[in-house]
């Protein structure tokens, strides 16, 4: 029954044990292309579905070019672009320049760090497979899905879905992306 | 059917997003390209004028001192606009009926003025000094460009202060010998710098910057 | 799906009893109930009357807002009572308010997330709404007490045929970049958090268009592992810059005043009296936002007792700093043996305007004293009362310290009193009623509970944890 | 006018033919109607100050479009150019011409020289030529353009209200005097007050020879009655006298404020001032004040005494007979002071000033005469001179017999020339009744006003800057008074022109009557060139009457004194209004909004009580009463001053005005409608109600005690000999170098100020110069009530000591350009920073409104424009703002700047030249108008600068210097010269 427009075998639970068992279990079979999907963070499933974090790497480097415009930008204007006496103060008064420095800093490593959560998970996607299945749209609410997509190199319609009865899920169905 | 948007609409979505995200940065731009525009400074637009009058005739043509009518240039802040007598020194003569020059005449049969519209008009709030920048050697063409080149006269620099400020911070760039003030046209020879430099130091020219040299 | 009759009060019956820890969420709620609770308030159940009564009223006084603020724009900033010496009245002194207590929010969300305290999670979410409409009216403030407002935009640097850019050394160009940086992030902060549950909305709700908007407001979220996993990470990040960031922000409105010279502002002390006094502003605006909406939208077994108590202890903790303050000051400007330091003192104490002092002493110090008791903290009405109290005296502070160091500073011969006109509190009330409308906005329309937070409260949400039925 | 007239401008910087009057008169063309094209012609080419397109301008940024800022200058509205179409000679468009005149200030002219743009009078100094003012102002000339350019003032020729034309008014004259020629004029009268002007002097006489039955009457409300009957006793005819302080070691003022106002105070100012300086201030004079209420000059006494108006009179007495002059009253009431200043007196004879006020009995007048000549004054510091008058007159009687002829009917033709009788006439004599009885009753004047009100005609007068004349000054000089622009008004003519009609129509012009008489009198050989040189110095050379020496009568103290008042009750005296006058400035904006020296009231006068008496009538600062005089009331509010006498009040004259125009109607009471012919200056028995409802007094300085800080310096000259640098360092001031930024240096020229607080005598000239040249705008009494007054340079007036009898201390406040300003420092969009030379600049255009700046002056010098603040609208207004200046809109911080506009008018004019900056090329507006030169200005990176050498003296010091702000503007320690006798050990 699998055929082109298949994304892939979804089970659902309604307990997070029974849905880190199962990925784990999934995982132990060989299953690599899988997700889980859940209404709210489960730590262990991140050993079990590995990504890799590129999140404070971006805030970092947003930080970083903040630090470096502010200053730059404070020390043009004030002294180079049109130096002006102002209240007999130095033309590069630097401590007057740190709060502003701060300010920006702050402000880029925060946005970056923000776009990097909407850009690495690839939003905005409001159509996504999985939103065929009626019964997702419990992911959000109460129950948890794990998802073997058929990307995966040993994904077979009928094994897969076999060994994930075994998972005692609430259900398992085939997806797909009509 | 819980799939509430179809497969497009993610593409659609993005595209939206960078879209809008664009077009601030674009409108920034064309705000700042506006106000640097010549639209802006009103520059280069011809004026009209009460009476065609054509600095390209007088001065390119006739060769007249461009203080022969702007006669206080030299001595005050104001370089004035020539009163109707001075037209009349020459056309109660040369084209003594001619009706294009009619105003004038009736201006100085009335006694009322003749209506010029300004052309070189900086905000009230800037006092410039003429005297004290002819004295300097800044050439007339300097702020006033190719005025023997104007049929109808029109502003040739965009007057802003930033503008102002160039010269301001670079004498050196554009003063002149003082012989050369009046002069259309003036070829700055290939070493200004260091020609600038030297007049600087015999004109004794400073480059004020400070905010009170133009706004009081 | 409320929890039934009786264990609400059994609950009630615990949570009056010291000696029992207190749950953060009720026993009896559920990923189920706990999605449902919060999704019907905005998807399906009638709008109370309290809604809309509220609205009304934030709705009036927003009317007298833009009255005001359209006469004073047309007139010129003469409508209010400020002369020369107090060149600032009313206007700062709303700024400093509305931003100090806009603190509360962030302060929740991320000193708390970042110190693991669990219980902050059922209030961080309306806490920083508050705290974002908190920012926007603060933030309007100065632009109107500007004598031309509409070139404000004169304080950002950016490239102009003037060649004239701000000065840096100014704290109020400090201000508005600590104002606006604080504002943009805390947003995103609220926002990111509030994707799972927009999520949910959509997922729960049953009109199409609703779904649709709130498919396009959550970007498309679906909870998988690996979106959590950065979602998790960017909040921590968020968390950890907002930390300092909350801090500095009312340090550096606290700049405006110390970097003056004026005796009884130019003061080391006050960036920490200042943060501590925002943190008490704002902690007292979460109480009297938060015991309201639980009566009202019966969120009993989200908002229990265990936050009124931590909140009323915080209150406790941070006017006590005020106090300390309070009493440094006269300490330090008779220390320094600055003749016009020990004017102010005396005249902040006895001067025309001595009934701001007092009423300071005792709106923020004497009376807040009631929090010590158990019994304050945790029944609704007193914590009520104490937070209107807090937010009047944490007013009164700031209007104290503005006019009655600007009306008798070193030249007696300029000494004057300010007085307020009309507009004045015009301008003050309709503050209120922009923020007033805003929160009502967000309490109908959006999550103000942030339930995938709630959710990871419940006992058996950690795997392993035991069985939801 | 036709042809035949308008003669020579004569600029005070060249003698130039006598031309350019098609200047004058193609001015006076447009000058007819005012449309606001004509005042672009003239805005326009005075280069920057186009009001009308500066208008449109700020309205445009107002109107706030986003664009407007981001360039900071939006698209220029379109402006027109109207040049002239037959330039008048040696007018450079942009650079302003100087003429010299004359200012009518307290009924006796002051030499002024007057700043024109392109025909617009914008700016009056002193004639450093003329003894009355040697080139400083009062700030009554300084204000005289707000008169000018009043537009309130009366445009044309009206009777009963209806429009009349000139000839008109001819037709009507012949009517009225027809039936009287026959009878030799009987009937017809003529009303003027005090007149000075030898030209208006001789017309009168040669009306009076046409009308030989005719009669003239005087009355100046606030005139010289009582120095008048004195002299009349005393030399048995009227004399003029004047002062010569400048040799006056000891100066005895009974009652008399005469640095700060009343004739010749500038001059005596200077003169005072000058003296006080003699020797390094080491040589200083010594002045003693005996007064009935706290003026300026008491502030400034050495030792001041507070005795009610009576009691002078006693003291005057006991002085006399300390100084043994037969008919002194031996008491020993005031024993301790008139022993001691006796004695000084007689220690410095010849070298001594007794001098009263104008507003005092005959008798104290009668006493000062004696005492001057006991003490051989007379000749060296005391100058009499025949009257400056032209027919001296005892003014009450001449009303009273006018009033009593009108009543009876016996005159059916008054001519009232000038002056407003109704308004300030003696109550008792009910002018306005009586004018009801005459037929035919004319009135010129500058204003429509009460008077005009009540005659059949009204003429509207031209001002003294719009047509020619003369006046005599304090001393007898006489100037020639030259217009400086032709008159605003059609309709209005000269006196002596109309004068001149009235003797043959249709008459001349006043320039042939002025010149015809001087042609007759100047006796000089060559006329045309006497001429042009009296008018271009602005005085007649040694026009000044000759010194008379006289002998002063035997009886005349005794006859004096036995007229002098003794009543125990509540006194009460009048004096006539430090800026109001007689009420003749009431409509003048500037003077309004002045603050008065000792209260810094503005907008009102006041009935001014002693703390005690207050305290014992129950009544706090500003209480609304009602003031009862002899069945007679007025409603005033109550002003408790310190240094008041107690159980006697004092109300100031002039205020009260119903029909003066925008400015003056309601503001203050009227005191004239308490005031009687038998009690001119003072009179007993009054009483007080209090009102219920408040009526609040608008003063721009509400604490006048010093609370102890270190704001004025003074101590006593003794004290400054034995130790010179008594001068203490501020508290906390840190050392010059003690800083981790390093000072900026300022190489060229470092613009600073220095003030002797010794010479300052609260005159307030230099406040009402810098509104002139600054364009400050009036903001009315409800916003000084709001403190939000503009005045950039203030003058702080401090009490010391007990409140009863307090020193007073003058501190005149600018900008102190500080070095470290830290106003700069604060604002968000550097709208405020310094200058390469020095100077604290603030940019109006760059301001966007913060009041950060002014938050965080110490000084308080900041102005800010909370609303529109300035006039927009009223054209005459227009013509008098300074081109050189910005105007300030809604929104905007201003403030000192050293008059910038001068500096650099200065700099450009060297720099054309090829030279420096001399030292005192350019002087500040308050320096220039400044009488006792208490504000020096200059560069003091120059060392044989005067700013550089008075801050190297001792007594210098920096308000404020522990802040470590670095002003440039510094302030000379006070001193004063107390006697050593009045010290309580002193041996009496």
């Amino acid at each position: 029954m699998s055929d082109a427009s298949t994304y892939g075998m979804v089970a659902e639970f309604d307990d997070p044990t029974k849905l880190v068992e199962a990925a784990r279990e999934m995982r132990k079979l060989g299953y690599r292309k899988m997700e889980a999907y859940s209404p709210y963070p489960i730590k262990d499933l991140h050993e079990i579905i590995p990504v890799i974090n590129w999140v404070p790497a971006i805030c970092f480097l947003g930080g970083l070019s903040g630090s470096i415009i502010a200053w730059s930008m404070e020390y043009y204007i004030a002294a180079i672009d049109y130096p002006i006496n102002v209240g007999g103060r130095p033309l590069y008064s630097w401590p007057s320049f740190i709060p502003i420095l701060f300010e920006l800093t702050v402000l880029l490593a925060g946005c970056s760090a923000f776009f990097a959560v909407l850009g690495l998970s690839g939003f905005p996607r409001v159509h996504f497979p999985l939103f065929n299945l009626p019964q997702f749209a419990d992911a959000t609410s109460s129950r948890m899905f794990l998802c073997i997509e058929k990307t995966d190199p040993i994904y077979d319609s009928d094994l897969t879905a076999k060994f994930m009865r075994e998972l005692e899920p609430v259900g398992v169905w085939e997806v797909s992306d009509e | 059917m819980p799939q509430y948007f179809a497969r497009s609409a993610n593409t659609i979505y993005r595209l939206v997003l960078f879209a809008s995200a664009g077009s601030v940065v674009v409108v920034a731009c064309l705000g700042y390209l506006i106000v640097r525009s010549p639209y802006e400074s009103m520059q280069n637009v011809p004026r009209e004028q009460p009476i065609p009058f054509s600095h390209e005739h007088h001065v390119g043509g006739l060769g007249i001192d461009c203080r022969y009518c702007h006669t206080t240039v030299e001595t005050s802040a104001f370089a004035n606009v020539p009163p109707t007598k001075v037209c009349m020194n020459c056309h109660s003569q040369m084209w003594a009926t001619s009706p294009t020059l009619e105003p004038v005449r009736e201006s100085y049969r009335s006694g009322r003025s003749i209506e010029w519209t300004r052309v070189n008009d900086l905000p009230d709030f800037v006092y410039f000094n003429h005297s004290i920048h002819v004295h300097k050697g800044i050439g007339c063409e300097t702020c006033h460009g190719r005025v023997d080149k104007m049929p109808l006269t029109w502003q040739a620099q965009p007057l802003t202060m930033e503008w102002c400020l160039n010269c301001h911070r670079h004498p050196e760039r554009y003063v002149r010998p003082r012989d050369q003030v009046v002069t259309m046209g003036y070829k700055y020879p290939p070493n200004q710098l260091e020609v600038g430099r030297k007049l600087m130091t015999e004109y004794h020219i400073q480059s004020l910057t400070s905010c009170s040299n133009c706004h009081r | 799906m409320m929890a039934p009759v009786e264990e609400r009060q059994r609950h009630a019956a615990r949570e009056l009893d010291p000696n029992n820890p207190l749950p953060v969420v009720a026993p009896s709620t559920t990923f189920e109930t706990v999605s449902e609770q919060i999704s019907s308030i905005v998807l399906t159940r009638k709008t109370p009357l309290f809604w809309w009564c509220c609205f009304g009223f934030g709705i009036f006084l927003l009317i007298w807002f833009a009255i005001a603020v359209t006469y004073l724009l047309g007139k010129g900033v003469g409508i209010w009572g400020i002369e020369i010496p107090n060149g600032w009245g009313f206007a700062i002194t709303n700024f400093v308010w509305w931003i100090g207590i806009g603190h509360a929010g962030t302060l929740i969300s991320a000193i708390l997330l970042l110190l693991n305290q669990s219980w902050r999670n059922s209030i961080n979410r309306f806490a920083e709404a508050m705290t974002i409409f908190a920012v926007m009216c603060a933030g309007l403030f100065p632009l109107l007490h500007l004598g031309r407002s509409w070139i404000f935009y004169w304080v950002f640097p950016y490239p102009n045929t003037m060649t004239v850019q701000p000065n840096f050394r100014s704290p109020l160009v400090w201000d508005v970049f600590a104002v606006s940086t604080y504002f943009t992030i805390s947003v995103l902060f609220w926002y990111l958090g509030m994707i799972p549950d927009l999520a949910m909305f959509r997922d729960r709700a049953v009109e199409r268009w609703k779904k649709a908007i709130y498919g396009i407001m959550c970007f498309g979220w679906r909870g998988a592992s690996h979106e959590w996993k950065w979602h998790q990470s960017a909040s921590l990040l968020l968390a950890g810059l907002a930390t300092p960031l909350v801090l500095s922000v009312h340090t550096v409105v606290s700049f405006d005043f110390t970097i003056a010279i004026l005796p009884g502002w130019h003061s080391t002390i006050f960036p920490p009296y200042f943060v501590a006094g925002a943190i008490y502003s704002g902690f007292a605006m979460v109480v009297v936002l938060a015991i309201p909406l639980r009566s009202v939208y019966g969120l009993h077994n989200l908002l229990t007792v265990r936050h009124l108590n931590n909140c009323g202890k915080l209150m406790l903790a941070t006017g006590l700093v005020l106090a300390y303050t309070y009493c440094i000051e006269p300490f330090t400007a008779w220390y320094s043996g600055n003749e016009f330091e020990m004017a102010v003192v005396r005249n902040r104490a006895f001067g025309p305007q001595a009934w701001s002092f007092w009423g300071v002493i005792l709106l923020n110090v004497i009376i807040p004293q009631g929090l010590w008791f158990y019994k304050v903290r945790v029944k609704p009405q007193p914590l009520f009362f104490m937070g209107c109290v807090v937010l009047v005296g944490m007013w009164l502070e700031r209007y104290m310290i503005i006019v009655t160091s600007l009306g008798r500073d070193f030249l007696p011969s300029s000494w004057a009193t300010f007085v307020a006109t009309f507009w004045d509190n015009a301008t003050l009330y309709g503050s209120v009623g922009l923020f007033i409308t805003l929160f009502m906005l967000f309490v109908r329309f959006l999550p103000m509970v942030p339930v995938a937070e709630v959710r990871e409260l419940l006992p058996f949400s950690k795997p392993g944890g035991g069985t939801e039925k | 006018m036709n042809e035949t007239v308008q003669p020579g401008f004569v600029p005070i910087e060249a003698l130039t033919g006598p031309r350019g009057r098609e200047y004058w008169r193609s001015l006076d063309d447009r000058d007819a109607a005012y449309t606001p094209e004509e005042n672009e012609q003239f805005s326009e080419e005075g280069v920057a100050v186009s009001e009308a397109s500066r208008r449109r301008f700020l309205s445009l940024m107002a109107g706030s479009l986003a664009l407007a800022g981001v360039t900071g200058c939006t698209r220029q509205p379109t402006e027109t150019i109207l040049p002239y179409v037959d330039p008048p000679e040696n007018v450079i468009p942009g650079k302003p011409k100087y003429y010299a005149t004359a200012a009518p200030v307290n009924g006796v002219a002051e030499g002024v020289i007057v700043e024109s743009h392109l025909g617009r009078p914008t700016k009056v100094e002193g004639n450093p030529d003329h003894p009355a003012n040697l080139g400083a102002t009062s700030v009554h000339s300084q204000a005289c353009l707000m008169d000018l350019y009043d537009p309130d003032r009366s445009r044309e020729i009206l009777k009963l209200g209806v429009p009349q034309t000139w000839d008109a008014f001819q037709i009507a004259w012949e009517h009225a005097i027809g039936p009287l020629a026959a009878r030799n004029g009987a009937g017809f009268r003529i009303l003027t007050e005090t007149i000075v002007s030898p030209t208006l002097g001789a017309q009168i006489q040669a009306l009076l020879k046409k009308y030989p039955g005719a009669q003239w009457h005087q009355y100046d409300p606030a005139g010289s009655h009582s120095a008048r009957a004195a002299s009349m006793a005393a030399f048995g005819k009227s004399i003029n006298t004047y002062y010569n302080f400048a040799t006056a070691d000891i100066v005895l003022s009974l009652d008399a404020d005469f640095l700060a106002c009343g004739r010749a105070s500038t001059r005596y100012a200077h003169d005072f001032a000058a003296r006080r300086r003699q020797g390094d201030r080491l040589d200083m004079n010594r002045l003693y004040v005996v007064e009935s209420t706290m003026t300026a000059t008491g502030g400034k006494a050495d030792h001041r005494l507070g005795l009610p108006y009576s009691q002078i009179e006693a003291f005057a007495a006991e002085l006399a007979s300390q100084l043994s002059i037969p008919g002194g009253a031996s008491g020993s009431q005031y024993g301790f002071w008139t022993t001691r200043v006796a004695r000084d007196l007689q220690a410095h004879k010849g070298a001594s000033v007794v001098i009263t006020g104008e507003h005092q009995s005959p008798a104290v007048h009668a006493y000062v005469h004696a005492i001057n000549e006991t003490l051989g004054n007379v000749g060296k510091t005391v100058i009499y001179t025949a009257p400056l008058e032209e027919q001296p007159v005892d003014q009450i009687a001449s009303l009273r017999q006018l009033v009593d002829d009108m009543k009876a009917g016996r005159v059916e033709v008054l001519l009232i020339l000038g002056g407003n009788p109704v308004y300030n006439a003696p109550v008792d004599f009910q002018f306005a009744d009586a004018l009801n009885h005459v037929k035919t009753s004319i009135h010129t004047g500058l204003h429509f006003n009460e008077t005009a009100l009540k005659t059949t005609w009204h003429l509207p007068e031209t001002h003294f800057l719009e047509d020619w004349g003369d006046a005599r000054a304090f001393d007898g000089t006489v100037s020639i008074t030259q217009p400086l622009i032709a008159p605003l008004y059609d309709g209005s003519h000269s006196q002596l022109q109309l004068l001149d009609a009235l003797i043959a129509f249709p008459g001349r012009t006043p320039y042939e009557i002025v010149r015809s008489y001087w042609g007759a009198n100047s006796g000089a050989g060559n006329f045309e060139q006497w001429w042009r040189k009296s008018v271009h110095d602005g005085m007649i050379a040694n026009s000044a009457l000759p010194a008379i020496t006289l002998a002063v009568a035997k009886n005349v103290v005794r006859t004096a004194a036995a007229a002098a008042p003794n009543d125990s009750s509540m006194e009460i005296s009048f004096r006539p209004d430090v800026y109001m006058y007689d009420g003749r400035f009431a409509n003048n904006m500037w003077l309004q909004e002045l603050p008065h020296p000792m209260t810094k009231l503005t907008w009102d006068n006041a009935i001014y009580l002693s703390p005690n008496t207050a305290a014992h009538l129950g009544f706090e600062n500003q209480q609304h009463v009602e003031l009862q005089l002899h069945g007679r009331t007025v409603w005033g509010s109550v002003w408790i001053l310190p240094g008041q006498p107690d159980s006697t009040a004092t109300v100031e004259l002039g205020w009260g005005r119903w029909h003066s125009g925008r400015a003056g109607n309601g503001a203050g009471f009227n005191a004239y409608a308490v005031r009687t012919s038998d009690a001119l200056w003072s009179a007993n028995g009054v009483q007080f109600r209090k009102l219920a409802n408040p009526y609040p007094l608008a003063s721009t300085q509400m604490q006048q005690y010093m609370e102890g800080r270190q704001v004025i310096i003074e101590n006593t000259v003794d004290y400054y000999k034995r130790n010179p640098g008594f001068v203490p360092k501020a508290e906390h001031e840190p050392e010059e170098n003690l800083t981790l930024y390093p000072h900026w240096d300022y190489r060229g020229y470092a613009w600073s100020m220095n003030i002797d607080l010794t010479a300052c005598v609260n005159c307030q000239a230099c406040v009402v110069a810098c509104q002139a040249e600054n364009n400050i705008a009036v903001v009315g009494k409800e916003q000084v009530l709001a403190r939000r007054a503009m005045h950039w340079l203030r003058i702080d007036t401090y009490y010391k000591g007990v409140p009863g009898n307090p020193t007073a201390h003058y501190a005149p406040i600018p900008c102190m350009q500080c070095e470290n300003a830290p106003c700069e420092l604060v604002c968000p969009v550097q709208a405020t920073n310094h200058s390469k030379d020095g100077l604290n600049d603030m940019i109006y255009n760059r301001c966007v409104g913060t009041r950060y700046c002014s938050n965080n002056c110490p000084w308080k010098v900041r102005r800010f424009n909370f609303l529109l603040f300035q006039d927009w609208t009223t054209e005459t207004w227009k013509m008098q703002r300074n081109p050189d200046v910005s105007v300030r809109s809604r929104g905007v911080m201003e403030k000192c700047t050293y008059c910038v506009q001068r500096i650099r008018e200065a700099e450009i004019t060297s720099q054309d030249e090829n030279r420096f900056i001399r030292d005192g090329e350019v002087k500040t507006a308050c320096q220039q108008a400044c009488p006792t030169q208490a504000i020096v200005f200059g560069d003091k990176n120059n060392p044989n600068n005067r700013v550089s050498k008075l801050k190297a003296e001792k007594l210098n010091y920096h308000m404020f210097a522990e802040l470590n702000t670095r002003p440039r503007t510094s302030y000379l320690a006070e001193l004063r010269n107390p006697n050593p006798e009045f010290e309580p050990g002193a041996a009496s």
